[in-house]
């Protein structure tokens, strides 16, 4: 199961690196988010993974670390305020030069 | 049986899912994949349900409803989307 | 426990969210709310540094929870120190601000204040995980800071500079949860002293732990070869957002610091020290690249950039020495860069405001209306940074030099500085050359280009100086960053924060 | 658990997931976007209905204490899943996706 | 502390000139020339004490550490060459208050001025060698002031530029050079330095010491082949090049091989370092002064061959020869300002300074042409004037001296030479302007003698070089043995200021010389004719070339590196991170740790499949946006199964409202962007780019497994074992988030209202064009609202707010919480504006998201300020458990206000964002929603 | 259901109290009094947004016509499942327009929504007049038929149970 975790991990992380380094700011923002998810599912296996644990006293004998769950939440809502934020960017960036390529100019043919 | 009959839904669950997956990439129009994407969130309501009765556990009712939720405002806001383009207008 | 650490996190998140609650008030009183909460820094930060003085650590406990379990606050001299600056820098940046860049777009005294929090809390925290929240804070709303008034290049700058640092937050976000993973702690004590204890097993790992943060730190603090965002986004930034930049990379450098002193510092077995001689060769590029990049700029703004380039080169020398003389060369060249920066950046908004729509460009323009004041501080400005007597730029490269000794290595740090500093002095007397020689008196009259506002030149003056007072007071300043180098090397008291000791 | 209500619930279990897997089985091998909005509509909606109150009975024997808040998530899907067929109808309108041939009668423009 | 105070004053007296610089020139210049004279009567009351031999030291501790001291130091040199500054400074002050014109801002002019005279006083008063490295420092950088004075002419400008960064430069070197001194003799104290000469030279760093020094000293000095400055300063006001490229500046130089003498001379690196150049120097200045048409110029290289003959002798090696150094110093100060003053007057009366032109000036300008032609012939050494005296001791030196073996006839000759050409360039420079007939075209015709006061400065100085030639032992004498005893500490030869030393080799010399400068300058026309012929290289031409191609360099290195590419910024970030990172895993010996894997079920493997497979979906499909952006919806959903499957039900409900929130700001943004992305990049880019990725991904994989198989000891135990006890809820997660790290969760709030804010800011004002046609290029459906929408979200809002308050309350002991329950109601207050638009929405509620954003973080924070009045730390939460009567037990925690605080905020920002980006496509008829 | 200005929904009030204690699992006192009082506030806070809603003439159709849906729902599903399962030839796809007499918006989402639960059918478009309802059925041998049975069986009984202002 490690392993499955970490290949499923790898191919989102290759998918949204490959995605980040495209030229045009939609496919980026798209990167970025499939990379935020990775990155928070990594977070979240830092506290390794276990079925039927959950942190919640008196739900179960058992509970798994809260600590990554809690850190993920946060970098869930910052990933969240962030893309947000490079999309408007973008947006206004559309506005200004109007293209969508992350340097602000159409390549030169 | 329980125990023997959840593996089971489980079972025919997953090929629900793995067939909506298939539609997802097929489309052939964007309708159909955002049909797709809409029965994957009913699909993974199932899903989170009877892994709680598996579990014996209540702290799905959460998530499963928020799928619920979830789904409908994002099969309509992107129906809408290819309706006037503009979600928010 | 002394509540005056959580102030200076305390004021300005009150001051920002006030200023967003009464976002419909008229600009007067936010300007005055903002201000007054700026300032205020000033006075508390001065009574930290006195606090942190006596070479005592100094624990905030917030929630009451007990390091390793909660977050703390650390105030040691380091964290002082740079608040301080902060305080100081912030105080000039904004009240230039206040004289009009602060009306070009929504929003900016919150934004500013918010700034503040964000740098002042990753200055203070004592949590790996609390630090990237800082970061964060500190890049919101620098990105929306940069962006302010929307004009073309900001966009793109910020495009730019945003996606950068979204790609460092991830990795930022993978080095703290691997070091969690390995270590099951949070605390930058707690993981100091699991990281040393660590075997062989692990310790690879954290290294590689290690390495993300330091890329990290490294893309914030702009050195080679993460640093091709800074010049661009500096110059494009408005004038008081820039000089505000001028700590940002610091911030960058600090955590490095931070994180490669006392986690993986001389205490940490396997791992003592294992940035250094990656530092080392980094450093040097950056700043050879810095000055060419100075004198390659055709624009005023894009050279300061560069310049800060420079610094950071310089700085990262000094902290890869991993000495006491290295680290204290680099925390005073440190004060120095900021403030020196930090007013060159106002007066290129000031000197571009004067020259119409040719702006910072260096090629000739209509004359300044005030070209022997602004002149005087452009040529005090650029001598400090460029490094040449009588002010604090000298002494902070004599300082350097000096801790690098006499060896193979220094000869290299001895050849790119001194080498630097004759390319940087001949991209700075040019651009001094075209702004204040060159000018067309003719064009002046003709186009009606007002006067600096006196605030502003105060502001910017006020900084500049700053560059004169290190260099009257450089001998209380050298025994505190003396200290304070010492104190960051000497590991053992952050060590007994999570062993129950201070609190 | 009283057998009588673990059979109920396994043979709720057993139809509702069968619902679901017909309604993703329509949804797989209908000719056209119409005939295929069909499946997750109905068959879905009814299959999660059958679940959701497989788990009712489940966790009000369970926890010995009735246990219908589940009933919430089949009525928000039933309220909910008509509109967004609806809704998607119409993009496919708008979009003119391709309609099967033996189809009588004509899409609105 | 009054050694402090003369090299203090001038910096003091520079505001008094910038005050009156608008109250007349004579005010101007007097109020310049005040800090300097009580500076020279200060240095004259030491004079006693000086000439009896006394090193007088005044120290004060700056940073000792570093070694750097406000130490200064009074001896016969430093005296000597201070005496100089201020003498002739206050003549150059006289001298330019009738120079400069009206309209030179002459306030500044003698600011610059003192600006220079007291970093030059620095210099020579400093006993500590890094204090007189900054001195050092500030003199070039007043000099390029005072050289781009005139700054609207270009050559101001570029000789300026040029001499600064000459001297500069070599400053550069003279600090290394320091540097390295004080490191092998462990002070930098000069008392120190002077003492240490044996362990010096005998010091392998000895000779890099050297030779950075020298490129300090040569480059000051004008010294071939850095000589090149001195001519191009001439652009500068003649009082300047008076000043400081006679008496002052150039003389820092020498003055520092006089100063550093004891420490670093006496070595065969010092005498053929400092020998050759200065015999190069010598000869090369002398023969191209011949050819300058231009008064300066010819006095420029005439300067440059007198540093050369001065470097020359302090690198002789012997003392007699630092003796004649120390005396040419004094005496080429005096003739050297005298005609520069002259020719400034003669500059100043006809227009121009070409000696083509000004001839004939005995008839115009008598007595200055008196004074002019006695100071030439002063430096044509000849016989009563100063100049021959040390030319003399000079020429007896160079036959003194067997340090180049067979070849040791060199020099004197070279000196022969040079001094014949010398006294053929000042027969040129009496002859050609002064006699040679009449004048051609001169600007200003005829020219008058100038004002009075204005010759007084020249008449001074002449006065002296007559004085000391024909009275040296009356005139010069103790200030000249001062000095010596200074440089050479006290052990000095005997030497003879007389005028007379009977005839003997040097006087046959000098003769030669007379003869042969006769000779030259009557055969001045062919040699002129085959001087023209030759290839001229013009230094600023080639220096400006120069710093232009190192321009160029850097800017193609520059724009090289730094394309303004986002990818290649990237790409390089990527690249780093991998390299770091695989060489800090080099040394692992084993990936999997000791941790037992666990084996997957089906639907697990199931489900990480379809992650998978639709995570690389959104790559391969991702040209086609719309479609990769709903193949990105099932991907989050999936990653909240993957939460929801490893028990982690909190992190599965904030995943899918953010990622649904996500999804539509996507498609909020897409709607104004191209449907596709075009297929762009370069094959060669494409295999970099999956290069990169599949080598980020392995890293993940590769750190997320070795830490999943390895076993770690978690300070979680403490939340979990605390979580009811200390923080009153079960939740584990959320108490966390509220309580144990609630400063976090403050942050994160403070993060998401920035965002916010600063989107709406970047909105502002922002109107972009409405795509007309959808993504198969029709236009759009004009049923925007349809009622079958509408009517539904319309009940469903009070129904969501219900589910919030649900979701926020249980938070505490369940999953849930404030984010998420305000996550749900933006959700469902944005269906309204999905399902009725903008307008009709905004009509109907009264919410200010900047209120509910601000107000969130203000109540999370106050929450926190509460426990501060009760004495403990910010954030301190408290709850306890309250019982009512029918009501029963419940529990009230702060936490609970904290979280409120996160979902105002959350609420607040959130459609704060999405409204906003709604209204971008509105017409401006629409406010912005505050 | 128009009420009061402090009240101004008592219905959604109640209901909203309800689906509380639905949500809660509990009936216990403290949360039927924070139930009501949610219901009051929410039904408060929402008025602007509410949508008017006809007055129900006789409920006890109204429980009648639930359970005819319900049961419709089952079925229809069983027949759909046939459908989706069995040979593609078995299917008789069909766009039909039905004429509608209702006006009220809320019926007619109401209408809309049924036809979409219950046999084959979907409704894909209202038109902008709302006087034609398009609905695609996936089985439908004759459409005229289908139109009437949904006219019969639906748009009659909502016309008779609402008080619905008449064409
Ligand atoms: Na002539
Ligand atoms: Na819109």
């Amino acid at each position: 199961m490690e392993a499955l975790f970490a290949i499923t991990l790898g191919i989102m992380t290759a998918s949204g690196v490959y995605l980040l380094l495209r030229a045009r700011i939609f496919p980026v923002v798209m990167g970025l988010t499939l990379i935020s998810y990775a990155v928070n599912l990594f977070i979240f296996a830092m506290g390794r993974l276990g079925t039927g644990i959950p942190a919640v006293i008196g739900k179960s004998s058992e509970y798994g670390d809260p600590l990554p769950q809690a850190l993920v939440l946060t970098a869930i809502v910052i990933g969240f305020a962030m893309t947000a934020f490079v999309l408007v960017l973008a947006l206004r960036s559309i506005g200004e030069f109007a293209t969508d390529h992350v340097d602000g100019r159409e390549p030169r043919p | 049986m329980l125990a023997a009959v959840i593996p089971l839904c489980l079972a025919m669950l997953g090929v629900a899912a793995l067939l909506t997956v298939i539609r997802l990439f097929q489309g052939p129009d964007l309708p159909d994949r955002v049909l797709a994407l809409d029965t994957l969130y009913i699909n993974a309501v199932a899903l989170i349900v009877v892994f709680g009765i598996w579990l014996a556990s209540d702290l799905f009712f959460e998530a499963a409803l928020l799928i619920a939720i979830m789904g409908f405002v994002g099969t309509v806001a992107v129906a809408k989307h290819l309706l006037h383009g503009d979600i928010i207008d | 426990m002394n509540h005056l650490l959580i102030l200076p996190v305390l004021l300005p998140l009150l001051a920002g969210s006030l200023l967003l609650l009464g976002h419909r008030l008229p600009l007067p009183i936010k300007r005055t709310v903002s201000l007054f909460a700026c300032w205020a820094l000033l006075p508390l930060a001065v009574a930290l540094l006195q606090l942190a003085a006596d070479g005592e650590l100094r624990v905030y406990a917030l929630g009451n929870w007990q390091a390793p379990f909660g977050i703390v606050l650390v105030l040691d001299r380091l964290a002082a120190l740079l608040l301080v600056l902060n305080a100081v820098l912030s105080a000039f940046a904004l009240l230039y601000a206040a004289r009009g860049d602060d009306v070009r777009g929504a929003h900016f005294h919150a934004l500013f204040q918010f700034q503040l929090l964000g740098i002042n809390g990753a200055f203070l925290t004592g949590d790996l995980f609390n630090l990237f929240v800082f970061f964060e804070i500190l890049l919101i709303s620098s990105y929306a800071l940069l962006v302010h008034g929307n004009t073309g290049p900001r966009i793109r700058a910020g495009v730019h500079y945003v996606v950068l640092n979204l790609l460092g937050s991830s990795l930022f976000l993978i080095g703290v949860s691997l070091l969690y993973g390995l270590t099951g702690t949070l605390n930058m004590a707690d993981l100091a002293v699991r990281v040393a204890s660590a075997g062989a097993d692990t310790a690879p790992l954290l290294a590689a732990a290690g390495f993300l943060l330091l890329v990290v730190f490294g893309l914030k603090g702009a050195i080679l070869p993460l640093h091709f965002w800074l010049p661009a986004a500096y110059a494009a930034a408005p004038a008081p957002v820039a000089a505000l930049f001028a700590i940002m990379t610091k911030i960058g450098l600090y955590a490095i610091l931070r994180v490669f002193t006392l986690i993986y510092g001389n205490q940490a077995g396997e791992l003592a020290n294992m940035a250094n001689h990656w530092l080392w060769p980094l450093a040097l590029l950056t700043l050879g690249l810095g000055a060419v990049g100075a004198l390659a700029a055709r624009e005023l703004q894009r050279m300061l950039g560069y310049l800060v380039v420079v610094s950071v080169g310089t700085l990262l020398a000094g902290i890869a020495m991993g000495t006491v003389e290295g680290l204290s060369a680099a925390l005073y060249y440190l004060l120095h860069t900021t403030l020196v920066s930090g007013g060159l950046f106002l007066l290129a908004g000031l000197i571009a405001l004067q020259r119409g729509v040719v702006g910072g460009a260096l090629r000739p323009a209509p004359a300044l209306r005030q070209p022997l004041l602004l002149g005087a501080l452009f040529f005090a400005g650029a001598i400090s940074v460029v490094g040449l007597p009588p002010f604090s730029g000298f002494l902070g490269k004599l300082m350097l030099l000096q801790a690098a000794g006499v060896n193979q290595s220094a000869a290299w740090l001895w050849a790119v500085v001194l080498g630097g500093g004759l390319v940087m002095l001949i991209g700075a007397s040019r651009a001094g050359s075209v702004l204040f020689w060159r000018g067309n008196a003719e064009l002046a009259e003709s186009a009606e280009v007002p006067r600096g506002d006196p605030l502003r030149i105060v502001a910017c003056a006020a900084l500049l100086v700053c560059s004169l007072l290190l260099v009257f007071a450089a001998q209380p300043l050298q025994a505190y960053v003396r200290a304070t180098a010492a104190q960051l090397l000497d590991v053992a008291p952050y060590l007994a924060i999570v062993r129950g000791g201070a609190a | 658990m009283p057998l009588w209500i673990e059979i109920l619930v396994s043979l709720l279990l057993v139809a509702g997931s069968l619902f679901t897997l017909i309604g993703a089985v329509g949804l797989y091998r209908l000719p056209d976007f119409f005939t295929r909005l069909h499946g997750p509509t109905k068959a879905t909606t009814l299959g999660v209905g059958g679940i959701v109150i497989a788990s009712l009975l489940f966790f009000s024997v369970e926890r010995e204490g009735l246990s219908l808040h589940e009933v919430l998530i089949t009525l928000f899907l039933f309220i909910t899943a008509p509109v967004s067929a609806h809704m998607l109808a119409k993009a496919a309108m708008q979009q003119r996706v391709d309609v099967w041939d033996k189809t009588r009668g004509d899409r609105w423009e | 502390m009054a050694l402090a105070l003369i090299i203090a004053l001038p910096f003091l007296g520079i505001v008094l000139p910038i005050l009156l610089g608008r109250s007349g020139r004579s005010a101007c210049a007097l109020a310049a020339a005040l800090a300097p004279l009580a500076a020279l009567i200060l240095l004259l009351s030491k004079r006693q004490a000086v000439f009896a031999g006394e090193v007088q030291i005044v120290r004060l501790d700056w940073m000792p550490e570093l070694g750097l001291n406000l130490a200064l130091r009074l001896d016969g040199l430093g005296f000597l060459f201070a005496l100089l500054i201020l003498g002739i400074g206050l003549l150059v002050i006289l001298y330019a208050r009738y120079y400069l014109a009206k309209s030179d801002p002459m306030g500044r002019f003698f600011g610059f001025f003192l600006l220079f005279m007291g970093a030059m006083l620095g210099v020579v008063l400093s006993e500590n060698l890094l204090l007189m490295l900054m001195f050092w420092e500030l003199t070039s950088l007043s000099s390029f002031l005072l050289i781009g004075f005139w700054n609207h002419r270009q050559d101001a400008r570029r000789g300026a530029r040029m001499a600064l960064t000459v001297t500069g430069g070599g400053g550069l070197a003279l600090l290394a050079g320091i540097l390295l001194i004080g490191h092998i003799v462990g002070s930098y104290e000069l008392s120190q330095v002077l003492a240490s000469g044996d362990i010096i030279r005998a010091h392998s760093l000895y000779p890099l010491a050297l030779i950075l020094v020298l490129l300090g000293v040569f480059t000051k000095s004008a010294q071939f082949p850095f000589h090149f400055w001195l001519p191009r300063a001439m652009a500068a006001p003649t009082p300047v090049s008076a000043f400081l490229h006679s008496a002052t500046m150039v003389k820092a130089g020498v003055f520092l091989l006089a100063r550093l003498y004891p420490a670093l001379s006496d070595s065969e690196w010092w005498f053929y370092l400092v020998s050759l150049t200065g015999m190069t120097t010598l000869l090369f200045g002398a023969v191209l002064a011949l050819f300058q048409h231009d008064l300066k110029g010819l006095l420029a290289y005439s300067t440059i061959s007198h540093l050369g003959l001065i470097t020359l002798l302090f690198g002789l090696d012997s003392r007699l020869a630092a003796v004649a150094g120390i005396f040419h110093i004094i005496n080429h100060a005096t003739f050297k300002a005298s005609l520069f003053m002259a020719a400034g007057i003669i500059d100043h009366e006809t227009g121009t300074r070409d000696m083509r032109k000004i001839n004939g000036m005995w008839r115009f300008l008598p007595h200055t042409a008196l004074l002019a032609m006695v100071a030439s012939l002063a430096m044509a050494g000849v016989p009563l004037l100063n100049g021959f005296l040390s030319k003399e001791m000079f020429f007896a030196e160079t036959l003194e001296q067997h340090l180049l073996g067979s070849f040791y006839w060199l020099i004197p000759v070279t000196a022969t030479l040079a001094s014949a050409f010398s006294v053929a360039y000042s027969l040129r420079f009496i002859h050609d302007v002064f006699f040679n007939g009449d004048p051609v075209d001169l600007p200003n015709y005829p020219p008058h003698e100038p004002p009075r006061y204005m010759k007084i400065p020249v008449e001074v100085l002449v006065l002296l070089c007559l004085l000391v030639g024909m009275l040296p032992g009356l005139t010069v004498a103790p200030l000249l043995a001062s000095a010596v005893s200074a440089v050479l500490l006290g052990q000095v030869p005997e030497y003879s200021l007389s005028i007379w030393h009977g005839f003997n080799l040097p006087l046959v010399m000098s003769f030669i010389a007379l003869i042969g400068g006769l000779l030259i300058y009557s055969l001045r026309h062919p040699i002129f004719r085959w001087y023209e012929g030759m290839p001229q290289p013009d230094a600023l031409n080639l220096f400006e070339r120069g710093m232009h191609l190192l321009t160029v360099a850097a800017r193609s290195l520059t724009e090289a590196l730094e394309n303004g590419s986002l990818q290649r910024y990237l790409a390089l970030m990527l690249i780093s991170t991998l390299v770091l990172v695989v060489v800090a895993l080099s040394p692992l010996e084993a990936l999997t740790g000791d941790v037992a894997m666990t084996t997957p079920d089906g639907m697990t493997i199931l489900g990480f499949g379809i992650l998978s497979v639709a995570s690389l979906g959104t790559v391969l499909l991702h040209r086609t946006r719309l479609v990769a952006l709903v193949v990105l919806g099932a991907v989050g959903l999936l990653v909240a199964l993957v939460f929801a499957r490893y028990s982690a039900p909190d992190l599965a409900l904030t995943q899918l409202s953010v990622e649904l929130v996500t999804i539509i700001l996507l498609m909020l943004v897409l709607f104004f962007m191209p449907a596709n992305t075009p297929s762009e990049s370069s094959s060669a880019r494409v295999f970099r780019d999956l290069l990169l990725a599949i080598g980020s991904g392995l890293m993940v994989a590769l750190l997320a497994f070795a830490v999943l198989t390895r076993p770690y000891d978690s300070i979680s135990w403490y939340f979990l074992e605390n979580s009811i006890p200390g923080g009153g809820g079960a939740n584990v997660v959320n108490v966390i988030l509220v309580d144990f790290r609630g400063f976090d969760t403050l942050g994160e709030i403070c993060v998401l209202a920035i965002a916010a804010t600063g989107i709406f800011a970047l909105l502002r004002g922002l109107r972009l064009p409405h795509r007309q046609t959808d993504y198969m290029g029709r236009l759009w459906s004009s049923d925007r609202h349809p009622p079958v929408l509408y009517a539904l979200t319309r009940v469903l809002l009070p129904l969501a707010l219900l589910v919030s308050v649900f979701i926020f309350l249980r938070g505490h002991n369940l999953p849930g919480g404030g984010f998420i329950a305000g996550l749900v109601t933006a959700v469902a207050l944005v269906m309204q504006y999905v399902s009725h638009g903008v307008v009709w929405t905004q009509a109907r509620q009264r919410l200010s998201y900047h209120v509910m954003a601000g107000g969130g973080v203000l109540i999370a924070a106050l929450t926190g300020l509460g426990s501060l009045a009760f004495g403990y730390p910010f954030l301190t939460s408290a709850f306890d458990h309250f019982h009512l009567p029918l009501v029963g037990e419940f529990e009230l925690a702060t936490a609970m206000l904290f979280d409120l605080g996160v979902y105002l905020t959350v609420v607040g920002a959130t459609l704060l964002m999405l409204a906003n980006i709604g209204h971008v496509g509105q017409d401006g008829s629409c406010k912005e929603y505050q | 259901m128009r009420g009061w200005r402090w009240l101004p929904n008592p219905v959604l009030s109640v209901l909203l109290a309800v689906l509380w204690l639905l949500l809660n699992n509990t009936l216990s006192f403290a949360h039927l009094l924070l139930g009501a009082f949610l219901g009051w506030g929410i039904a408060l806070l929402c008025r602007p947004l509410l949508m008017p809603v006809p007055k129900v003439a006789k409920p006890l159709a109204l429980l009648r016509f639930a359970l005819m849906v319900g049961s419709d729902i089952v079925i229809a599903n069983l027949h759909v499942a046939k459908l989706v399962i069995g040979p593609r030839t078995q299917l008789r796809p069909a766009f039909i327009e039905v004429p509608m007499r209702l006006q009220d918006e809320f019926m007619l989402s109401l209408l809309t929504s049924i036809i979409s639960l219950t046999p084959g059918t979907v409704s894909a478009s209202l038109s902008s007049d709302r006087s034609v309802l398009l609905v695609h059925a996936l089985d439908a041998p004759d459409p005229q038929q289908l139109v009437a049975e949904i006219q019969r069986r639906y748009e009659a009984p909502l016309l008779e149970i609402f008080q619905c202002s008449r064409p």
